[in-house]
């Protein structure tokens, strides 16, 4: 007994910090869907892609580590006259913020009526809200410490998009915990046990579908770091080691939302039990089928790279407020209006 | 509006799936078209030390050495524009052009060929080759 | 009267309103006039073509170094929109003292072509709005590169007699 | 908060060799002040120190990598024209034939670079892999992909090869087809249209008194095009029409280069049909008599103005390049006023300036 936990709860523990959901499941999610981006990608404007690298001949598999590798060798240079503490500790922060919101979503639904997550709580989406807004502060802190113009006006860009996308973000979070009665992501799960809620609420689904794409800043919401404009937005001056942490954090940060919104639309781990998975244990059953979801999800935010071009800022801040944020009012009245129909359809609650 | 909002996003998903018509080149080479100006190599026995061809380089290219008690043109090819000018003006058919177009030397004078490697045929590509006929029918150009 | 063809008219009309100063005007071939006018006249009839005649788009404004004749010659080549004729508007200025009067008032489009000829041939354009390097280096000393007497070094040698002209001299 | 001066470029992920200082207020461009030279290679001096014939490959580089066919027809059009010179039949459809598919090629060019700016790069990359079969093509012909070097003083330098006509046809149906792809990915692309439509407007009587050419004064709505003003070499012989713009806006610019494309196809249809037999090059002397000419060429970009001077011997007294790009190069900063950061790289590439052009 430490800590007054029993010697299997620790190892329950270590297993949930160490590899699922906590350190190797963000790292190996982001290494595959970097592949897959670049090669789908690649498949796409009709290129091959990523081919040499890697275990299995002409996939290209350990291009995303090879690249890693070859980062961290790289020379760290911080810019002159740059604020070389904030400099220095954005890309780690933005790293722990990106990562810190797993913690909190549940993946499975263990066989003692408990769920699979590292660290379970009653407010989870409220603290996980928190999280993702953390998020543009590091930001502007970083591109305010680095002391070139490009980086702040990429700094400030991240900053506005802010005020474009956390709103109808927050209103749909809204309008799911009205249905569900509660903060609890679990319960929300539990709630969708026979009807997701993307069905019930597919207006809300589009609208946090597309504030999430633009709070990852992914094509075609990609403005603070329009290459084309403002050569890489606020991570410019990084080099080696520091943007590698940058870039896996953004990745870190696509496996949190896609999480998210797998627990809030798509039912979570619900689905038919998987037979070879369930004989072992019915917590991979679920996994299986959390992470099923995910990768759908993956695709399309991923696609979205590959067919759309970039919006302007005031383009996406007018498309936030006047149309998203309608939008997602409308869904909370319609969820209000139609509560006789769908309460008896929830379970659990 | 809406159907143009989704319709990029079948069409993108649908030529994910078409073939990719990129020649993977160090491994596949592709065969150039006969008339492809490649760089220029020189028969010294034909040649008549006229310099012709020094005259007519528009970049300065040629300039003419002494190799073996005879006068012929020494090549440098990080000047050569392979416009083809001397290759027409040879009376005698010296100079002529080939399909070597993998010529990449560390210093600037590697580049200069001195007679007897400027006269020199590259050897033949022995790896396997595709042809733009082949290239085609993965573009789906041909008809047959 | 025979009927005369669009650039004779064109002819005409300048030659009738500037009798003095057009020391030759002709049609070269069709689509094509030139209009040799003196330099310091050249303003205003540059402002008869565009307003009475419409000539509108400017295509090219070109200098030409006459070193035995120790002068400029600088053309301006206007072209109408509806008319179709390109008009080449001609004069000639001393070499030691090339100064002439901007057109840019008239032709807006000649902004860097008048920039350029002055880089490049050293004439200077009275009331031009920013007369700087355009495309050569900010650091260029040289003469301006396009007169005759300007030697270009192509070759290292070359390269090397020109350094050393330059510094001994 | 006070203006900030901004230098774009030259090392910078759109502008290619150009450098733009600008004035930005926020997210609000007040000024923009183009900055070029960093390609000048001083042609116009080299060309007096060659010969007339060695001149050839170097003028191309004034335009190489996007249009040279059309860059040297403008050339070889001021010589004859000094000359007197009467080019074979035959030579005159070929290199119709080199500068159409030149313009194809270009387009596709430029469009792969709009799209790039509007931050699609899948378009980029169809645009490129299309433009590959017209470069092949023009390999087939003339023996190079970029530089061709084909066209000469008084005709071609080698006549069609075999088969090439099937296979033009045959690259010209898939390209029409092609078409519809990049319409339906593109220029119908709701996100696309949003972003480029009502941005970096040019008004036809700014157009005209900025001394703006081609696709990009097609775009505001003037109906110009040298082709058909003073036809050259045998285009009146050929059914085209000019495509014309409604709004002059960005993607009027685009679309314009787009039916460009069709209308080249349709060139290169006739080209290929009516080409009659006969000697392909007439000799032509070293020397070009005293004399003068201006001649005006319709490029890919615009219309291409070159003007001669010959004193009698074998190398050019004065040649005087106006490149369309220079030309058109007064546009951007007429248009960068007051407009957001993000609509530069959107403005500056749909003027489809080529730096190597405009520095000569």
């Amino acid at each position: 007994m430490i800590l007054g936990l029993s010697f299997p709860q620790i190892v329950e523990l270590i297993l949930k910090v160490l590899i699922f959901p906590g350190l190797a499941f963000p790292l190996l999610f982001a290494m595959i869907v970097i592949w897959f981006e670049r090669k789908f990608l690649a498949r796409i404007m009709l290129r091959i892609g990523p081919l040499h690298v890697g275990p299995i001949n002409r996939t290209g598999l350990f291009q995303p580590i090879a690249d890693f590798l070859k980062l961290i060798q790289k020379e760290i240079i911080v810019p002159d006259n740059a604020n070389k503490f904030l400099y220095n500790i954005a890309p780690i922060a933005a790293l722990i913020v990106a990562s810190l919101s797993v913690a909190f979503i549940p993946y499975a639904l263990k066989p003692d009526g408990s769920y699979w997550v590292i660290y379970y709580t009653p407010l989870s989406l409220l603290l996980i809200l928190a999280i993702f807004t953390a998020r543009p502060f590091i930001m502007v802190a970083a591109g305010w410490a680095s002391n070139s113009k490009y980086c702040t006006i990429g700094a400030i860009r991240a900053a506005l998009q802010l005020l474009a996308y956390e709103v109808p973000i927050a209103l749909s979070l809204a309008s799911i915990a009205i249905m569900s009665g509660t903060f609890d992501l679990a319960k929300i799960v539990e709630a969708q046990s026979s009807i997701w809620f993307m069905i019930l609420q597919p207006i809300g689904f589009i609208v946090i579908l597309i504030a999430m794409m633009a709070e990852l800043s992914r094509r075609p919401f990609d403005i603070p770091f329009a290459e084309q404009e403002v050569v890489f937005g606020w991570p410019t001056e990084y080099t080696g080691a520091q943007f590698a942490l940058i870039m896996v954090s953004e990745y870190f940060d696509l496996c949190s939302v896609t999480s998210l919104i797998t627990v809030l639309f798509l039912g979570g781990w619900s689905g038919p039990a998987i037979p070879l998975l369930n004989d072992i244990s019915p917590i991979l059953s679920g996994i299986f089928w959390f992470l099923l979801k995910m990768a759908i999800l993956t695709v399309i935010i991923i696609m979205g790279r590959g067919i759309y071009p970039r919006l302007r800022i005031d383009q996406l801040l007018d498309a936030g407020w006047s149309v998203l944020i309608p939008l997602a009012i409308i869904q909370i009245i319609i969820t209000f209006l139609t509560a006789q129909w769908w309460l008896p359809l929830l379970g659990g609650v | 509006m809406v159907v143009d909002i989704i319709r990029p996003f079948f069409l993108g998903f649908y030529h994910a799936f078409k073939r990719t018509f990129t020649v993977k080149h160090p491994f596949v080479k592709l065969r150039l078209t006969e008339r492809y100006r490649g760089r220029v190599v020189l028969n010294i026995d034909r040649c008549i030390s006229c310099r012709s061809c020094v005259n007519i380089c528009p970049n300065k290219a040629l300039e003419m050495v002494k190799f073996e008690k005879k006068l012929v043109p020494q090549y440098d090819a990080g000047r050569c524009c392979l416009c083809n000018l001397c290759v027409e003006i040879c009376p005698t058919m010296a100079l002529s052009m080939i399909h070597e177009v993998e010529f990449s030397e560390y210093t600037r004078k590697g580049f200069i060929y001195t007679p007897d490697r400027f006269s020199q045929l590259p050897k033949p590509i022995a790896e396997k080759v595709v042809t733009v006929k082949i290239l085609d029918k993965k573009r789906g150009v041909a008809h047959g | 009267m025979t009927d005369k063809s669009i650039e004779e008219k064109i002819v005409d009309s300048v030659k009738a309103k500037f009798p003095e100063d057009v020391i030759d005007a002709k049609v070269q071939r069709r689509n094509r006039v030139s209009i040799s006018v003196k330099s310091n006249k050249i303003y205003d009839v540059g402002l008869f073509l565009r307003d009475e005649l419409g000539f509108d788009h400017i295509a090219s404004v070109s200098g030409v170094d006459y070193i035995d004749a120790r002068e400029f010659e600088v053309i301006y080549y206007v072209w109408s929109m509806d008319k179709k004729v390109l008009v080449g508007l001609r004069t000639k200025i001393p070499r030691d003292n090339p100064v002439l009067k901007s057109l840019v008032d008239v032709w807006e489009g000649a902004l860097y072509h008048e920039r350029e000829t002055w880089e490049m041939f050293g004439i200077k354009f009275e009331g031009h709005p920013n007369l700087s390097l355009l495309l050569l280096p900010e650091d260029w000393d040289g003469p301006p590169p396009l007169r005759k007497d300007f030697f270009l070094p192509e070759t290292p040698q070359e390269r090397l007699e020109e350094k050393i002209k330059r510094a001994g001299g | 908060m006070s203006v900030m001066k901004l230098s774009m470029g030259p090392q910078h992920p759109i502008t290619g060799h150009f450098r733009f200082i600008l004035d930005v207020d926020g997210d609000l461009v007040l000024k923009l002040e183009p900055d070029i030279g960093y390609t000048h290679r001083g042609i116009e001096k080299l060309a007096e120190k060659r010969t007339y014939l060695q001149n050839l490959p170097v003028i191309e580089r004034v335009n190489s990598y996007c249009d040279s066919a059309g860059t040297m027809l403008g050339y070889l059009e001021v010589i004859e024209e000094v000359m007197g010179l009467e080019v074979p039949e035959r030579a005159k459809y070929l290199r119709v034939i080199a500068a159409e598919l030149n313009r194809i090629a270009s387009h596709l060019y430029a469009a792969s670079l709009f799209s790039v700016a509007t931050g699609l790069e899948t378009m980029l990359m169809w645009t490129i892999n299309d433009r590959e079969l017209i470069l092949d093509l023009l390999e087939k012909l003339t023996g190079q992909r970029i530089t061709y070097t084909y066209q000469t003083i008084g005709g071609v330098r080698f006549d069609m090869p075999d088969g090439f006509k099937e296979e033009a046809l045959k690259r010209l149906d898939y390209l029409e087809k092609r078409t519809e792809d990049y319409y339906k990915m593109l220029l119908w692309n709701h996100t696309f249209q949003i972003r480029t439509k009502k941005v970096g407007i040019l008004k036809p009587s700014d157009a005209i008194k900025l001394g703006i050419v081609g696709p990009n004064l097609r775009a505001s709505g003037v109906k110009a095009d040298v082709r058909k003003d003073e036809p050259y070499e045998v285009y009146d012989r050929f059914d085209f029409s000019i495509p014309t713009g409604k709004n002059g806006d960005s993607y009027d610019r685009l679309e314009v280069r787009f039916k460009e494309v069709e209308q080249s196809i349709q060139i290169l249809r006739q080209a290929i049909k009516d080409i009659p037999k006969g000697p392909i090059k007439r000799w032509a002397p070293p020397i070009v008599p005293k004399g003068e000419a201006y001649t005006r060429v319709e490029a890919a970009r615009g219309e291409f103005g070159y003007y001669l001077v010959s004193d009698g011997t074998m190398k050019p007294y004065r040649l005087k390049i106006t490149p369309p790009s220079f030309r058109n190069l007064i546009a951007l900063p007429h248009l960068c006023r007051n407009v957001p950061l993000g609509d530069i790289p959107i403005i500056y590439i749909s003027l489809d300036l080529i730096p190597m052009d405009v520095d000569r």
